[in-house]
């Protein structure tokens, strides 16, 4: 019998008083992809950058191919085979793609002869793989499904045998996260070892031959993947059952609430983004935008929510908004009616070093409801704060903690607590569960159904096309700052809005 | 989620840090042949052991409120004022122009208008700098750092060429009248019984940098516009997300920066001096960033490590006085509280953290 | 006990605070007494020191520079039994105070009669430290002389800064020298502090003449530096120290060119620089104008110079 | 205005640009590797004191200099404890170290020279003496080149030479070594740089003391070739403008040398009153002229230079757990 390619015996690792891993064993067999889910904060990440090298276990031993291996860094654990993919990418920004793989990687101390070395196999790897990469495009300019190649491609470089993917296909499209597990059966085949942190049972059910689920630390379960279903896994992971589907009635739209005509966007860079949208949003129905990331949709939640400037006319309830000027800022539109749970809430949503209280009165800090005069009324701010926390189910319930230091799901949970709560006339919500688990996913659907169900307009973005069917009540598909064409979810499917998303067709 | 109970964070740490700094100064004391418990022994009877001393250290603490509390306004902005000095330069020239040209009927509006004249004068050596930051994208902190020399050469033209009584080789302005001499420490505590030395400089601005402090503290953690400063200063891209005007903040910040900074005048211009004099600022602006950095931008910090320097200027002065230690050993002294308080300080807070997370796991 | 308060610049400023070091340092040998000092770190020491000493019973309190004026004239009636005396002031009033000043402009008209003397290209040059009114002084006296020999004579004039740090910048002091040399200067006249110390060194290494202040400076370069603008602020402070609690106050005392308070250096350094028809000049000088057959403009006295705008 | 006077005036600004230029490259490596430095300053003037003292005992002027790298290296071992090891406030520890300079040089100097705080006059070999370049003489009769050869080109201190090879090497070590493209990403991402294998700490020490090696340089410039020795508080505030240049240089090498060689023609035209007057036909005002390399450098800031995005992860101890 072949010795297991991985095998963590009793690691422990705790964060100050966190404990994020509590004796955890698990073994993967060579040539297997290994699933890994679990809830947010379960310890996922951090088993994984252990493996990697990057945390360093308090206790608990590593075997590599039955060997014992100490891997008291990450140069130990790429020397022991070991690739890893992290949740947050690992990558410089301002550096080009090719600098990116070799970093760490060099051949000898000349850049330029690593660099040619590199230039030579990335060709050979793009062609083995499909993974096709500008070498010479910066970072900062290209799609995060595209930084997800370069990350897999540095693993490739280093020759790791044994690759680890955090929530690989958060970011992704269907076509990218498809062609990523096309990927992956391929390395599969060829021998090598894959982990599989992912939220999404779909994926894991598709795709691994075993799973593991972790819960508060601890490894509850590990699973042949053909011996399970996803309810008996979402059990495991939360602790109960989940309804994996979204449960609504038919919408029952009423008047227009958001009204968009030949809306244009041009970025710093000079670049057309939008080029002139045309859409409308009903009270009481979910709009769905589907598109591959980049195709403008960022941009149309920008311009919307006030923090990018536009041309053309966009009608809330019947008066139009101004879309330059001083009157175009994320104030002005909230004070029309106008809320919004942006892209990134780590970015944009949320003052990271805020407190959950300071966070939820973020945007909305000069209302009368938190502030009289100049003073904020911080009383009343915390008090709301722990109502909601409660409603919203967000843990740990405590309105001191910062907002670093909730995991995604939670963190996503105060924005959303946030926006909904203040009965918008308009909702705009873009990627609401990205990197969230299965329980809090469940939620927020129910939150934005419950929204539209109180005759609400709501405007949904998400590169997820899963959640757009489940959620629209009709869908729009974005393809190059157009709008390609709209479709009713009962009467399309995944194929048909791909094609749409790619640009064909109309 | 402290792994750290608060009193350990915020006492226990910098004490130890200061007992290092004050180990490490006593060897270079002894290193220079000196005797550094008798050092030690003056420093804290100079200035802390007579009503006196207290006078010069709170004079000096009062200085570099003001200018500590002009960075940390700053740095909640995530901006990096380094322009205190000339900001308090111009805060000078605005006291003086509005104590010797304006008949005062009284100290007290005398004050009030020299305050005023000090924070707007300092407001605009501010305004500028910030607004080419905002508009231009000019780093602040170059233009801050010209800005302090543009300042001296103007605060030098205008002592040497413009305000210097005729007659006088001192490049400094004319005294100001009896009528806008501010009240010391002395005349404001005699009516309550306190004897408080007579000639110590410390005087009512003390209570002005002392409400500075308070305001300031309401401005950051109970205002709209302190959150707004914050937010903005935390993450740009969400303060724009909020509809909170990087331009607007930028600018206000930087304003009220400056204003604050200036507004140190009214303490060694109209308090001390009662005149104004080329070099009245003598660094207090740079020390304002120390200040500032070790009181973590906290309106209470920074009361502290003004004291702290306040301390430590008295205290040396007396050293000064009354021993052949040169004044630079002061310097050494302050850089070694500077560098352990502000910069080594995990050096003592990482051991101690491990010992408290010991005790919490045998205690669970 | 007597005690000293130097100016802010420092006890080793390489010339007024070291000049009334050396003064005091001569009274300690010479008597075997002792005495207290202070260097001041900042203005508000200046009031600080002179209570503090005052109230511990030293007599007389010797003090430097103008800054002290008005920090004593606010004091010194609270400790009428204490004398002072201020090196640098002469516009004040008070029973115990003896004021000192010196006739610098005197003093460096001499000097500049030598630098247009010496000089080949008539053009010469002065370099002061900080722009304050006492080193315009030395400059207005300084151009004075020179035109007085030499009518036709350039003089270029450069302040090294405006902030304190002009006293310390000798790199300052060093570019200013070469500027002025290649603006065809062979003698300059360095009033500088600390910053003089490379305008005489960039002198001597570029083969002009430099011209020292203060102190006796000509050893620094032997053969290098034409003279030095001596002001016997050693001696002023020698001379209060001994007097001790028997200062005569009251007054203002000017030390000149006829108290030898002020003068031109000369000594073997500079022998083989010193024609004897140089010689001869400056000390025919130094006659008519303590005989007042010349008047040196004061630059204190007018806020301007007759000889040289700034 | 004629060539010459042009030619000397470059020949000052180079002069002065010269120790500006090793500042703002010191600066940059330690900048781009995401430690930002305040206390270029102290450590130029621990390296000017340093350097002169011991090429004043030893009346070698190479020992100096060792000495004076040496003497800043200490300090940015401190620097390196604060904020690389200790992950302390890089600001606080650049202040700190200003004072603790500016402090310890005087006390030191006076301890071992009794001469108030300053070295004695550096004769002989205690000096870099200005190398004549070969053929400067020959030349220099030749239009144009030869007067920008012989005036403008030779007759610098060895140092000044070092500091101009310097901006290439720079410019290579950054961008054409695996060293260079370490660093950058350090500056960047520390985090992709310790995944990648590469050891965080490592690389941020070495760039902390290659800023230690040229402010030594820079320091050792100051008072052994400039000048003869060391007087207290010399560097006056080159270090802070060394600062302002790299900003101004958005932390690019050959920026550098253009930003400080601007810096130094602003400061070298300061010094020439008589020229400013020729050109725009009126005297400047004293204290004017002093302000106005300040002045121009606002004006050229706030007008042609954009927005300088420092590295990323600039002046951010590199934390993975707290
Ligand atoms: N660097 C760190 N320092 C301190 N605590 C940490 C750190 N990283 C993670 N933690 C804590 O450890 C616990 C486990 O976190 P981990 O990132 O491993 O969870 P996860 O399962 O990957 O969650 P998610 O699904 O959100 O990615 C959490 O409670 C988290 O707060
Ligand atoms: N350095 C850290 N210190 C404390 N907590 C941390 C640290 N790094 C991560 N965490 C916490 O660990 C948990 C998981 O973090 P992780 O980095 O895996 O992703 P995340 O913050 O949950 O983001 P996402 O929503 O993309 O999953 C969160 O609670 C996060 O706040
Ligand atoms: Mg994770
Ligand atoms: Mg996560």
């Amino acid at each position: 019998m072949t010795a297991p390619a991985i095998e963590l015996k009793g690691i422990s690792k705790a964060f100050g008083p966190v404990q994020a891993n509590k004796d955890i064993s698990i073994s993967v067999m060579p040539g297997t992809i290994h699933g890994i889910i679990g809830e947010n904060g379960a310890g996922k990440s951090t088993l994984m950058s252990i493996l990697y090298g990057f945390y360093k276990a308090d206790k608990g031993d590593i075997f590599i191919s039955g060997r014992k291996t100490d891997i008291p860094d990450s140069q130990a654990a790429i020397a022991a085979g070991i690739g890893m993919v992290f949740q947050h990418f690992k990558l410089v920004e301002n550096f080009t793609v090719l600098e990116n793989i070799i970093l760490g990687a060099e051949d000898g101390w000349s850049l330029s002869t690593s660099l040619t070395k590199a230039r030579k196999s990335l060709v050979d790897l793009a062609a083995e793989y499909e993974l096709n990469v500008d070498p010479d495009a910066l970072i900062e300019e290209i799609g995060v499904g595209m930084q997800q190649r370069v990350e897999i491609l540095k693993a490739l470089y280093r020759q790791a045998e044994i690759l680890i993917l955090d929530e690989p296909t958060g970011v992704l499209t269907p076509a990218e996260a498809d062609q990523l597990f096309r990927i992956l059966g391929r390395l599969r085949e060829e021998g090598k070892t894959i982990i599989l942190i992912t939220h999404k049972l779909r994926e894991i059910m598709e795709i691994t031959d075993t799973v593991s689920v972790m819960r508060r630390g601890e490894m509850t379960a590990t699973v042949k993947t053909a011996q399970t279903n996803p309810e008996q896994l979402a059990e495991l992971m939360v602790g109960r059952k989940v309804l994996l589907r979204v449960d609504k009635d038919p919408a029952t739209p009423g008047d227009v609430v958001l009204d968009i005509q030949n809306l244009r966007v041009v970025d710093e860079q000079g670049v057309e983004r939008l080029k002139g949208i045309n859409l409308q949003v009903r009270a009481g129905e979910v709009v769905g935008i589907a598109g591959v990331a980049g195709n403008g949709q960022s941009e149309l939640l920008e311009v919307l929510g006030g923090y990018a400037d536009g041309s053309g006319t966009v009608s809330v309830n019947g008066a139009p908004i101004d879309l330059t000027g001083k009157l175009s800022d994320g104030k002005s539109r909230r004070k029309r009616g106008i809320a919004h749970v942006p892209e990134d809430r780590q970015r944009e949503g949320l003052i990271m070093d805020y407190m959950a209280w300071e966070n939820t009165a973020f945007g909305y800090h000069d209302e009368p409801a938190y502030a009289s005069g100049i003073l904020m009324n911080n009383a009343a701010i915390k008090q709301d704060t722990i109502e909601k926390m409660e409603r919203f189910d967000v843990r740990p319930p405590d309105p001191k903690l910062a907002a670093k230091n909730f995991s995604g799901g939670n963190q996503q949970k105060i924005v959303l607590a946030r926006e909904i709560e203040r009965n918008p006339d308009l909702l705009l919500i873009g990627q609401p569960t990205r990197g969230v688990d299965i329980g809090a996913i469940e939620f927020i659907h129910q939150q934005i159904v419950a929204l539209r169900d109180q005759g609400k307009a709501i405007l949904l973005v998400s590169v997820e096309l899963e959640e757009i069917l489940a959620l629209s009540d009709r869908v729009a598909v974005m393809f190059d700052g157009h709008i390609m064409g709209e479709r009713l979810p009962d009467e399309t499917d995944e194929k048909e809005l791909g094609l749409l998303m790619a640009g064909v067709g109309a | 989620m402290d792994v750290m109970p608060k009193w350990a964070e915020v006492v226990l740490v910098p004490l130890i840090s200061l007992l290092l700094a004050a180990i490490i100064s006593c060897l270079v004391i002894l290193a220079i042949g000196e005797d550094p418990v008798a050092a030690v022994k003056l420093m804290v009877s100079g200035a802390l052991g007579s009503t006196y001393g207290w006078g010069y250290t709170l004079y000096y603490a009062t200085n570099f409120m003001f200018t500590g509390l002009a960075v940390a306004v700053a740095f909640h902005a995530r901006l990096f004022n380094i322009g205190g000095e000339g900001q308090a330069m111009l805060g000078g020239l605005g006291v003086a122009l509005a104590c010797l040209y304006i008949p005062w009927p009284h100290w007290s509006f005398a004050l009030l208008g020299a305050a005023v004249m000090a924070g707007a004068f300092g407001a605009v050596w501010a305004a500028v700098p910030a607004y080419l930051q905002a508009k231009r994208g000019s780093h602040i902190v170059i233009t801050t750092i010209m800005f302090n020399f543009i300042a001296a050469a103007l605060l030098n033209y205008m002592l040497v060429n413009q305000l210097r009584p005729k007659g006088s080789m001192d490049p400094a302005s004319a005294r100001f009248s009896e009528t806008v001499h501010l009240p010391s420490l002395h005349e404001i505590l005699a009516p309550i019984g306190i004897n408080f030395s007579k000639a110590a400089p410390a005087n009512i601005s003390l209570i002005v940098a002392i409400l500075a402090c308070l305001a300031l503290w309401v401005l950051i953690w109970r205002t709209k516009l302190g959150y707004e400063i914050r937010a903005y200063g935390h993450s740009e891209s969400a303060a724009k997300y909020a509809g909170i005007s990087p331009v607007k903040i930028t600018m206000i910040a930087m304003i009220i920066s400056g204003a604050l900074a200036g507004m140190m005048a009214i303490n060694n211009v109209m308090g001390e001096a009662e005149r104004l004099v080329l070099n009245s600022t003598e660094g207090a602006g740079f020390i304002g960033i120390a200040v500032a950095l070790m009181g973590r931008s906290h309106p209470v910090g920074v009361f502290i490590a003004a004291i702290l320097f306040g301390f430590l200027y008295q205290g040396g002065a007396e050293l000064a006085l009354w021993t052949s230690i040169p004044r630079e050993l002061i310097v050494v002294i302050q850089a070694l509280v500077i560098l352990f308080t502000g910069a080594l300080d995990n050096m003592v807070r990482m051991p101690l953290e491990r010992i408290f997370l010991a005790l919490r796991r045998r205690d669970v | 006990e007597p005690a000293l308060i130097f100016d802010l610049g420092g006890k080793f400023d390489k010339s007024f605070n070291e000049a009334a070091f050396n003064g005091a340092q001569r009274w300690a040998e010479e008597t075997g007494g002792t005495f207290r000092e202070i260097e001041l770190q900042s203005e508000a020491q200046r009031e600080q020191a002179l209570r503090r000493f005052a109230e511990a019973g030293a007599n007389p309190i010797v003090t430097m520079g103008f800054g002290m004026a008005d920090p004593l004239s606010t004091v010194a009636p609270d400790y009428p039994d204490t004398k002072f005396a201020v090196v640098d002031v002469s516009w004040i009033k008070g029973d115990n105070i003896r004021q000192v000043s010196f006739a610098e402009h005197e003093g460096s008209y001499l000097v500049g009669m030598m630098a247009a003397m010496a000089s080949k290209s008539g053009t010469v040059g002065f370099i002061g430290g900080m722009d304050v009114p006492l080193i315009r002084h030395f400059g207005c006296g300084y151009a004075q002389g020179v035109k007085a020999v030499n009518p036709d004579a350039t003089v270029i004039a450069n302040m090294t800064g405006t902030t304190p740090a002009a006293w310390n910048d000798p790199v300052k002091g060093s570019e200013l020298t070469k500027a002025q040399i290649s603006q065809g200067a062979d003698v300059v006249f360095a009033a500088a502090g600390g910053t003089g110390v490379g305008v005489l060194q960039t002198a001597a290494d570029e083969n002009i003449l430099s011209i020292g202040v203060d102190s006796n400076q000509n050893h620094l370069h032997p053969g290098k530096v034409l003279t030095s603008m001596m002001k016997r602020v050693d001696v002023a402070v020698y001379n209060a120290m001994k007097a001790g609690e028997d200062l005569e106050t009251g007054s203002v005392i000017q030390l000149g060119l006829a108290e030898d308070g002020v003068g031109a250096a000369f000594d073997e350094n500079n022998a083989a620089l010193v024609s004897d028809e140089m010689k001869a000049a400056v000390e025919e000088a130094r006659k008519k104008i303590i005989a007042g057959d010349i008047t040196v403009a004061s630059y204190y006295e007018n806020d301007s110079c007759p000889a040289l705008t700034f | 205005m004629d060539f010459l006077t042009l030619l000397q005036v470059f020949d000052s600004s180079v002069r002065l640009a010269v120790p500006l230029l090793l500042a703002c490259l010191a600066g940059l490596f330690s900048e781009r590797a995401g430690i930002f430095d305040i206390g270029l300053e102290g450590k130029m003037l621990a390296a000017a004191f340093m350097s002169a003292a011991i090429a004043a005992i030893t009346g070698n002027v190479w020992i100096g200099l060792l000495a004076g790298i040496g003497a800043s290296m200490v300090l940015s071992v401190v620097h390196g404890l604060a904020s690389i090891t200790f992950r302390g406030n890089q600001l606080i520890s650049g202040v700190a170290i200003n004072f603790l300079a500016a402090g310890l040089t005087v006390l030191i100097a006076q301890a071992w020279f009794k001469q108030g705080g300053r070295t004695p006059s550096l004769i002989g070999g205690g000096r870099f003496e200005p190398i004549t370049l070969p053929f400067a003489e020959t030349l220099s009769g030749v239009p144009v080149f030869g007067p920008i050869y012989a005036e403008l080109i030779s007759g610098h201190s060895i140092l000044v030479y070092v500091a101009f090879a310097a901006v290439p090497f720079t410019w290579w070590l950054l961008f054409r070594t695996r060293f260079g493209l370490r660093l950058r990403a350090v500056g960047e991402n520390p985090a992709a740089v310790d995944t990648a294998g590469v050891s965080v700490v490592g690389l941020r020490y070495a760039a902390v003391a290659i800023c230690g090696i040229l402010c030594g340089i820079a320091g050792a410039y100051l008072s052994t070739a400039l000048q003869a020795g060391f007087v207290k508080d010399m560097s006056a505030g080159r270090g802070f403008i060394a600062l302002a240049a790299l900003i101004f240089a958005k932390w690019r090498p050959w920026y550098a040398l253009y930003a400080t060689l601007l810096f130094g023609l602003f400061q070298a035209l300061e010094l020439r009153p008589d020229l400013i007057e020729t050109v725009i036909g009126i005297k400047v005002q004293g204290q004017l002229l002093g302000a106005l390399p300040y002045i121009m450098t606002v004006v050229i800031l706030a007008g042609f230079v954009g927005k300088a995005i420092p590295p990323r992860a600039g002046g951010e101890p590199y934390v993975k757990e707290r």
